[in-house]
């Protein structure tokens, strides 16, 4: 990363009554790191799925455990990693079932990583199962989209 | 004076991160109407949840969402819709959305939503698309 | 839909994180009201100190500090107060203080400010007080 | 402590940009522990001018340092610590002036150790200077406050 680098972490236990502060918490960076609205609002979307995931997924209802959110910002990306030290599990492996099959199987779930690789840059993951578990999202910092209306 | 304090409401900042959301029913033309005011997320679709699984319970199968107050969605709330429609279908129903704000409605739209689902401008389209599907009946 | 987004507001989260303070200067009988808004802590006490370095240069030492708006309060937007009132009132002037919020009142009297400042319930008794002190002259 | 305790952290840039976010997080750990308004914003309020201290003082305006807020809380208390690795000082030696004299003296500063004092249970300091220097600050939660009126 060029220019200066700001770097913010957050620890919360693994429940889903955090979700609400890491979001707060995610538009705070975001915000300072020139992101309009629409943008913030992705960017909160996204580490939400994420986070969510790493709740329900990672350790089950252990609210002993902890998820980190990381975010890094300089002039040019913002990036955010979520960690956990859970089971881990094979993202190649993960079925990406269309809108229409979960439908027809009457599933709640199966959206959470469409909808971030859809909101973000960069989503990839490096998993250590029971030791760290990281999944990093870039967001480019399009400055010029802000000056210039989108193409 | 100190005494006072608890009677002020909570300030914005606060309500922000409690993280409110509440559903509320009232019924239009005998159809209820479900509105949906805050944030839903993973936290909050159980309620949600089990406010649908109320109203099939009680054989109503026709349902609107109205998502005017609806200010943030993730996929937890749009798998509540997504994993009830198939059986309010094959029993004659439907889940109708509507008022979705613009930052909502992308998410939506994000995940192929419309194509699958009557999303309308206002409570009122809602009910004329029930009536529309009574007449072809 | 995506274009419209820029001009939308920002929401209520987004309004408490960033933080705002603004000062704002009318003239009430002459005597410049500055009404503080929102958080004035050490990352804000800056704008509020030039707001007064200004009235100060310009020779207006009668000055009211309208806390209607005001939120919140840290010792370092108490530190302003505190570094200026020696210099004004040496020179004849004074800064009253007025329509505090009780939550930030609670902040005043922890550290003793009932004692040295008049802090007063709203602008029409500030400038009283400023007009009670041209008569005692 | 006892019973079930909750563990948060968060790490920012040593930059007062970042107080609205250092109160936002206490004010969202503190309604879980289950604070009134009047308490969370005395709490914030306490938090606040501890990490006042560190930007100002302890790093000067070296925005790479980083100041840490870890808050626990169970049943009974609710504990901050601010944390910097800055040249730390002697709690000790600093001379509590009257606010009289203060505003003799046209100061603007000296009044936060105070008001942390007047706001919170226990205030004490752990220096070791260039490493690691922690502010812990309890509040203890006396339910019973909100059930009968204050004494
Ligand atoms: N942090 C994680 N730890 C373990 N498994 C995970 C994690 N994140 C995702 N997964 C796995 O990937 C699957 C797909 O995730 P996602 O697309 O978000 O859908 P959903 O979470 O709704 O099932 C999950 O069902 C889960 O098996
Ligand atoms: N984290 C810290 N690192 C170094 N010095 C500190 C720190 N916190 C407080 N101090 C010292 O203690 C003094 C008194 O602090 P305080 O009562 O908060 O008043 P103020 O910060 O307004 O001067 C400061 O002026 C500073 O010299």
């Amino acid at each position: 990363m060029s220019s200066i680098e700001r770097r913010f972490s957050l620890h919360v236990p693994s429940s889903t009554e955090n979700l609400a502060m890491i979001r707060d918490f995610v538009s705070a960076v975001g915000l300072q790191a020139g992101l309009v609205e629409r943008e913030v609002y992705n960017l909160e979307l996204a580490v939400d799925e994420a986070c969510a995931n790493v709740i329900e997924h990672a350790y089950g209802p252990d609210v002993v455990k902890e998820v980190t959110v990381r975010a890094t910002f300089d002039d040019e990306r913002i990036e955010i990693d979520v960690i956990d030290t859970g089971m881990g599990f094979d993202p190649g492996a993960i079925d990406q079932k269309g809108l229409q099959q979960l439908v027809a199987e009457r599933r709640s779930g199966g959206l959470g990583m469409r909808m971030m690789k859809a909101l973000m840059d960069e989503v990839h993951y490096q998993i250590v199962p029971g030791e760290k578990n990281e999944l990093r999202m870039v967001k480019m910092l399009r400055k010029g989209d802000r000056l210039s209306p989108p193409q | 004076m100190l005494l006072l304090w608890e009677k002020i409401p909570l300030n914005q900042e606060m309500a922000s991160l409690a993280n409110i959301f509440v559903v509320s029913r009232t019924l239009h033309d005998g159809i209820p109407v479900l509105a949906l005011d805050g944030f839903l997320d993973a936290h909050t679709a159980p309620n949600f949840e089990s406010a649908i699984q109320q109203e099939v319970d009680g054989g109503n199968l026709r349902i609107i969402a109205n998502c005017d107050k609806l200010t943030y969605i993730s996929s937890a709330g749009l798998g509540v819709f997504m994993s009830f429609i198939e059986e309010i279908r094959e029993r004659g129903g439907d889940i109708k959305i509507c008022s979705v704000q613009p930052k909502v409605m992308q998410v939506f739209e994000i995940l192929g939503f419309p194509a699958l689902f009557d999303i309308v401008t206002g409570v009122s389209d809602a009910i004329g698309k029930f009536q529309e599907s009574n007449q072809e009946r």
